[in-house]
């Protein structure tokens, strides 16, 4: 880790960040049928030209194309990332509402599903061939197989409405109103998009602590230190933890900022008030000015999630030299 | 648990009931006539039975007692479909004014859900009546006397004139910042000034006649009127951040969580009829079978999904113990086959009007299911508009494929065969293709795939018209397909259909081009005759008019109007179907629901 | 032996989806876009899975939907493996400038996430299943880069090639007849599991509405499903076959690629299923 | 025939934090034609970097090669491919030296096929010819690299190498991964196929034996400088540099002898002992 690697880690998200900010600018000015228009048919049956002009010129849509993109440019790094067409107030403020009970749902799911990959893994590996590693190797393999978001359907119809021991969806009871939210209360309702992220993204720690082990395996010391009579589990894991923890960290920074993908079915099923459902109610008025900012967060996210595995890399083994091109 | 306890209180009801050999009809504890009225009697009939017997628990006493003596009581769970239905714990005031449907906050007037076949009505809300001058020059209203903002602050016509002044100020284009601008100021365009004889007169001075001026004021469910003490101090409304939601209505904001949940409780100052439940609480079910899931399951007590439930689900439920489900005539959308009058072949009046007569809308019906009614009239629905729809241009446009093959000869048009399959050409010599943009406004419960299916039927198999679909257009293209393409599906709301004046949606001018590209000088003419008329019969005799030249002319053909279907638990409140066949703004709607069941005040 | 029969059965299902996708039109008792019986009936023996609100047979949909899922996949994927093999050989064998150039792009490309910028052009773009295809496989191909990119890297120095050079042969030669045929294997296993991952996407977009309405597709099926309330009402017969093709499909592939994966990393080869 | 001067080759490693590693630095020595220098050197020290530099698999940053008449650092890429086959080189493990999914039969006619020499039943008879001319035989032909043993896919590559009629070999350290035995029959083989087709060499070892029986003159290298060249019995029999001398005590008592790090003039000037045996001067 040293100055000049950050640094191009900077420029290169400095420039994935003005990249997505492009593609939304480019896309929003392309977009036939203007997204002014757009807007005020929502709420009128026509666009009156006049008001459309009087927009445009609020918006800036009157002056050159290039001046329009400096603007933008320069609105999306002070964080001014324009007014969601249906909540009409600032994106960031509606996307911020939103992310902290996304995180409430991801961090346990992927802190829980990363320690189980880990053991369930290590686990399958050491005992590779036998009964019990194919039975959870096949399993893995068809929950990984199973459309997300159908999973996510049959455990809510099956937990919360047949046997009825969830709320089905939301993440605060009425109660809340009165006596604010209660943490007790709100993990209830994190119980099931919980477990149903969980699956989601156990399978691929697995995985790849899995291959790690069986990899581990192989390696001349391992048999060395069989021939020696040392603890083969624990030289195993001991090993093999360490060769996955590269890898690991890398995709656990993806599932991260892939958070998005994952949470978008989970939260519409389950009624989350998070980022995935705010980006399907984005999706489905072509809310685009949202959609936009999402795009940005988690192009953030991303880019946050990198510079935290640079940093954590060098802790979790001490030989990486992060940057280290030789 | 909360099962088993609906179990036995039921148990306990019936075992009561029987008892008491009243005439077993599912209602209010103590009301043993079954009026769903605590009478004084009853009540103390009810106190005495509970003090001797024990035969009503003190949770159902209390119940009684409170709808005796009209005092609010319980909490009433409504979902719905989206959290922008949620009061935001921020802001209150958008660009249009005020969100629709709100409880909190109160217009002058507000329009009532026509009768079938009757005339409009009107509710006077904050206005007691309301006049004008012959010429319509000028409105006075005479507000209610005893009305109080929710922080006590008497509610004057100060306050109307502030509402005015500032849609008036910050209607203003250049005004600065992205949401400062009212879009709803529009509506007070017409207003020279506002002048306020006394605390309870206001008086609009108008720069031109606008005999519909009430019907202005009520459009959607009202231009609420702001508290001037709140808001006087206020210059961007988009910025400002409002944690009170001061208004005047029959329920004051309580608390929000955001994305999830939000609450008002009875306002117990409201100058009209107050409130039977304490509280409403509105809860965020994304899902539509979420929201079922949620009734059957008792989470909460009223549903009524986006546009209305789907028929099939209302169908479905209808059986289920403890729900009721109310069906609204024609409250729903209502669809309509358009043309775009300027793209061939829709070019052609005579292409209109024989294809008008190949819309089998029975047939769209049985798939649309339950709740579709075929509709022939012009754009009016006889359900709402009433009177004003035109006896003469009823029926005209019957299903009948042979009339419309005629038709189609006499334009010019020849039906030949290709292939084994029917080949229209146009007057061209080229056979006939026309491209139908799906999605848009019509695209609820996939009506658009529906009336497709049904008019590929006719359209392709019977007359050789080639129709072409296009993938779903998402809304921001849309406009622009339509304008390209010569057929295209809509579907407005109800109140779209209710009305003679919503029949400048075929006008060009003043605010442009039309959806159908309809330009039709007499009718354009007849439009802004209409505006400035305010005698009735005159009025009554334009529309007459005005509907004649759409049948005529065909720049759309309707196809069907939809039922709205609602859900609710019947078990734990009565008073349902009386408030929402009743009409009026929503705003009436939760004030005259009483609780029925003692444990809708144990949840509070 | 378990091993051959799993992949067997999972190459037998490959191919079952590939004969039904081509035979559609003869399998289908019915146009998947005709009105054909009353909406929403149960099954019986002319409508075997019964039929859907737009009173469509179920059945025919899907078997039709089996050419739109195994396109999206296929396409994508081949689009996908084609676009990140090629760059990854170019990357990883000229090195220098145009490897730098290429890692660097790179590293922007993968810090922007896909899925949300794939929904938002699939919503831009009027989405053809075509479309689809080619957005989900070009920006799908960036993983792909990398990983073929480092097993380049160690062909590129190998004295083969070098040997190869020396005797003169081009860069399109030598990249074409030894890096290229030492990267297929890999680019094997990337196809399969690409092709599985962008089958469940395409099901996905399906869900969330971002479908090509002229093509049946089990996504937009089950999106059908589940809008018109088939849980509530208890209309499994519409819900759950789609579901059903997909995991198998997608299960089928998923044993493909693990078996494949088996074979080229020997080191893994432990799996007896 | 082989004319090296100031020859001169850099790694460099990352793209913004710029380190250069000279591998090659500032040597030059001739090669007479039909001669085999012989190149040794400890393992690092730029040997096989100078060779690849000579034929340019790596670019030189400096310096002038000349190859036959020709100045090969002016060729241009297609010039340069067309002067290939007059150059070639033998590595040191034969497995890696040929695509393991190739047949010995593709293999070796690949370099007729690069330069479109002859028909396909010539260049099929070619093949044959060659593989016996390096002591395999037709059925070999089909086999692929892995059912080959080292010696034999060795003598693939040679024949692979001999079909372009190269006359200049660079041979790096072809025998250090076979066996004794097979080594020796290898070495024969290239000196006699050498002398057959009159190649000049340069030979690149650690094994000053091997070296010894391979190359009439010597050249010793060190971290990338030509530090003593001269005829084989000169510098091996009375090594003038520190540094030979040393490489030849360690040959004598044992290969595992490790040598130590020797303090080197920044700017070393060189100066001939005898007739045709320069040395490096030491501080």
């Amino acid at each position: 880790m040293n100055g000049i690697y950050l640094l191009k880690r900077l420029i290169t998200s400095f420039a994935a960040f003005c990249i997505a900010v492009t593609i939304m600018f480019a896309l929003l000015r392309l977009m036939p049928g203007d997204y002014i228009t757009m807007y005020l048919e929502a709420i009128y049956r026509y666009a009156p030209p006049d008001v459309v002009e009087a927009f445009n010129h609020v918006y800036g849509l009157d002056r050159p194309i290039l001046e329009q993109y400096v603007i933008y440019l320069l609105d999306a790094f002070r964080g001014n990332w324009g007014y969601s067409f249906i909540y009409k107030v600032p994106v960031l403020t509606v996307i911020g509402e939103r992310l902290v009970w996304t995180l409430i749902l991801l961090l346990p799911a992927t802190i829980l599903a990363t320690l189980a990959g880990i053991g369930i893994g290590a686990y399958s590996g050491w005992r590779r061939g036998s009964k019990t590693d194919i039975a959870l190797l096949n399993s893995m393999i068809i929950i990984r197989a199973i459309p997300s978001y159908w999973l996510a359907l049959m455990i809510l119809i099956i937990f919360a409405y047949y046997l009825n021991l969830f709320p089905l969806g939301g993440y605060v009871d009425t109660g809340a109103l009165t006596t604010g939210i209660d943490p007790l209360d709100v993990a209830n309702h994190a119980v099931l998009p919980v477990l149903t992220l969980f699956l989601f993204s156990v399978t691929g720690t697995y995985y790849l602590m899995r291959s790690s082990m069986l990899m581990t395996a192989g390696e001349d010391y391992i048999t060395t230190a069989r021939a020696k009579g040392l603890d083969e589990l624990m030289i195993l894991r001991k090993h093999a933890l360490k060769n996955a923890m590269l890898p690991m960290v890398t995709l656990i920074t993806f599932e991260c900022a892939g958070m998005i993908t994952g949470s978008i079915f989970v939260e519409t099923i389950f009624s989350w008030p998070g980022l995935g459902m705010l980006t399907y109610k984005a999706l489905a008025v072509r809310d685009l000015p949202l959609l936009q900012g999402i795009l940005l967060i988690d192009t953030l996210f991303v880019i946050a999630a990198n510079i935290a595995a640079d940093l954590i890399y060098p802790l979790v083994d001490p030989r990486v030299q992060v940057g280290d091109d030789a | 648990m909360t099962g088993r306890y609906i179990q036995k209180i039921l148990v306990c009801c019936a075992v009561l009931l029987l008892a008491c050999c009243v005439p077993a009809a599912a209602g209010i504890p103590g009301d043993t006539d079954g009026d769903t009225v605590v009478s004084e009697k009853e009540l103390a009939t009810a106190i005495l039975d509970h003090l001797t017997a024990g035969r009503l628990s003190a949770d159902e006493l209390s119940l009684a007692a409170h709808n005796s003596l009209h005092l609010p009581y319980g909490q009433l769970v409504v979902a719905v479909a989206g959290d922008r239905y949620l009061i935001p714990a921020t802001s209150y005031i958008d660009q249009k004014g005020v969100p629709a449907d709100s409880l909190i906050y109160e217009g002058l007037v507000t329009k009532l859900r026509p009768k079938e076949g009757g005339p409009k009505e009107y509710l006077g809300w904050l206005a007691e009546r309301w006049e004008s001058s012959d010429d319509a020059m000028t409105w006075t209203f005479y507000l209610v006397r005893n009305a109080a903002w929710h922080d006590g602050t008497p509610f004057t016509s100060a306050d109307v004139r502030f509402t005015y002044e500032y849609f008036r100020d910050h209607g203003n284009p250049d005004a600065p910042g992205a949401g400062a601008y009212l879009v709803n100021s529009a509506i007070f365009k017409n207003v020279a000034s506002v002048e306020c004889p006394d605390d309870y007169t206001v008086v609009f001075h108008m720069k031109s006649c606008a005999p519909l001026f009430p019907e202005t004021l009520a459009t959607g469910p009202g231009i609420a009127v702001f508290p001037a003490h709140i808001w006087r101090d206020i210059d961007l409304p988009s910025t400002y951040i409002d944690t009170a939601h001061i208004g005047t209505g029959p329920f004051a904001y309580g608390s929000t969580i955001p994305g999830t949940l939000s609450k008002v409780t009875a306002y117990e100052g409201y100058h009209g009829e107050k409130p039977y439940v304490r509280e409403v609480v509105t809860k965020n079910y994304e899902d539509e079978d979420a929201q079922i899931l949620a009734l059957r399951r008792g989470d909460v007590d009223f549903i009524s999904g986006e546009f209305g439930l789907s028929p099939r689900k209302a169908e479905a439920l209808k059986d289920a113990p403890g729900i009721g489900i109310c069906r609204i005539p024609s409250g729903g959308q209502a669809f309509e086959v358009a043309f775009t009058s300027d793209v061939y072949p829709a070019t052609i009046p005579e292409f209109r009007r024989a294809l008008s007569h190949a819309v089998n809308r029975e047939r769209v019906c049985w798939l649309v299911g339950e709740g579709a009614r075929p509709t022939e009239t012009v754009f009016l629905l006889p359900a709402l508009a009433g009177d004003q729809v035109n006896p003469a241009t009823n029926g005209l446009f019957s299903y009948d494929i042979a009339e419309a093959k005629r038709q189609l000869a006499r334009a010019g048009f020849n039906l030949t065969e290709e292939n084994g399959r029917p080949v229209l050409l146009g007057p061209d010599g080229k056979p006939v293709e026309i491209t139908i943009p799906l999605a848009g406004k019509a695209s609820t419960n996939a009506v658009d795939q529906k009336i497709v299916a049904v008019l590929k039927e006719d359209w392709e198999g019977k007359l050789g018209i080639r129709i072409v679909e296009t993938p779903q257009v998402d809304d921001s293209v849309y406009l622009d397909w339509i304008a390209k393409t010569a057929v295209h599906f809509d579907g407005m709301p109800g109140r779209w259909h209710e009305d003679i004046d919503r029949l400048d949606n075929f006008q060009r001018s003043p605010l442009g081009e039309n959806y159908y590209h309809f330009d039709n000088e007499t009718f354009n003419g007849l439009i802004t005759e209409l505006k400035s008329t305010a005698d009735p019969d005159k009025r009554e005799e334009i529309g007459f008019e005005l509907q004649e030249i759409l049948a005529e002319e065909v720049p759309c053909i309707p196809v069907f109007s939809q039922d709205a279907f609602m859900a609710y638990r019947s078990d734990r409140f009565v008073g349902w179907d009386a408030a929402l066949l009743g009409g009026g703004g929503n705003i009436r709607l939760f004030s005259e629901i009483r609780p029925a069941s003692a444990e809708v005040g144990l949840r509070a | 032996m378990h091993k051959k029969i799993v992949l067997a059965a999972s190459l037998g299902i490959v191919f079952a989806y590939c004969a039904v996708a081509l035979l559609a039109p003869v399998i289908a008792p019915y146009d998947p876009h005709a009105i054909t019986g009353a909406p929403l009936s149960p099954p019986d023996r002319d409508h075997l899975l019964g039929t859907n609100d737009l009173a469509q047979d179920i059945f025919s949909g899907l078997i039709w939907g089996t050419r739109a899922t195994l396109l999206l996949g296929f396409v994508g994927a081949a689009i996908a493996v084609t676009v990140g093999t090629a760059a990854g050989i170019v990357s990883g064998y000229y090195g220098g400038l145009i490897d730098e150039a290429v890692m660097r792009l790179l590293d922007v490309a993968m810090t922007i996430p896909i899925f949300p910028l794939l929904l938002i052009l699939t919503t831009f773009f009027r989405p053809g299943i075509y479309l689809i295809a080619v957005l989900m496989g070009l920006l799908g191909s960036f993983q792909g880069v990398r990983l073929i990119r480092s097993q380049v890297l160690s062909l590129a120095v190998a004295d083969f090639v070098v040997g190869t050079r020396a005797l003169g042969a081009g860069d399109g030669y030598i990249m074409a007849r030894h890096i290229l045929p030492g990267v297929l294997p890999l680019a094997g296993v990337k196809f399969v599991t690409s092709a599985q991952h962008f089958m469940l996407i395409g099901i996905g977009l399906g869900f969330l509405g971002i479908t090509d309405p002229s093509v049946v597709d089990w996504g937009q099926m089950i999106n059908r499903a589940s809008q018109n309330g088939a849980m509530i009402l208890g209309l499994w017969w519409w819900l759950i076959p789609p579901g059903l093709a997909v995991t198998l499909i997608s299960l089928a592939l998923a044993w493909l690629g693990y078996a494949c994966e088996d074979e080229i990393n020997p080191r893994l080869r432990v799996m007896r299923v | 025939m082989i004319e090296v001067t100031d020859l001169e080759t850099c790694f460099s490693t990352g793209f913004i934090r710029r380190r250069v590693v000279r591998a090659v630095d500032g040597v030059s020595f001739r090669i007479e034609e039909g001669e085999t220098l012989g190149l040794v050197g400890e393992s690092g020290c730029g040997k096989t970097t100078l060779g690849r530099s000579i034929l340019r698999l790596v670019e030189p940053d400096r310096g002038r090669i000349v190859v036959d008449g020709t100045d090969v650092t002016a060729l241009s890429r297609s010039e340069l491919r067309c002067f290939r086959p007059r150059m070639q080189m033998i590595f040191q493990d034969a497995y890696t030296s040929l695509n393991p999914r190739m047949r010995v039969r593709e293999s070796v006619a690949e370099p007729l096929k690069i330069h479109r020499m002859g028909s396909r039943t010539d260049i099929d008879r070619r093949v044959r010819e060659l593989i016996e001319e390096v002591g395999l035989n037709e059925e070999h032909l089909n086999r692929r690299p892995y059912e080959l043993s080292g010696g034999q896919n060795q003598r693939v590559v040679l024949a692979r190498v001999l079909a372009l009629k190269p006359r200049f070999l660079v041979a790096d350290e072809p025998t250090s991964a076979l066996d004794v035995s097979v080594q020796a029959q290898i070495l024969n083989l290239i000196r006699d196929l050498g002398h057959d087709y009159r190649m000049t060499c340069l030979y690149i070892s650690h094994d000053l034996g091997v070296t010894r029986a391979m190359s009439s003159r010597v050249a010793v290298m060190l971290e990338g400088r030509i530090v003593e060249i001269g005829r084989t019995a000169d510098v091996l029999d009375r090594p003038s540099h520190p540094y030979t001398r040393r490489l030849v005590d360690a040959s004598l008592t044992g290969p595992c002898a490790s040598l130590e790090r020797l303090p080197l003039p920044a700017a070393p000037t060189t100066v001939e002992v005898r007739s045709g045996h320069w040395v490096e001067e030491t501080v």
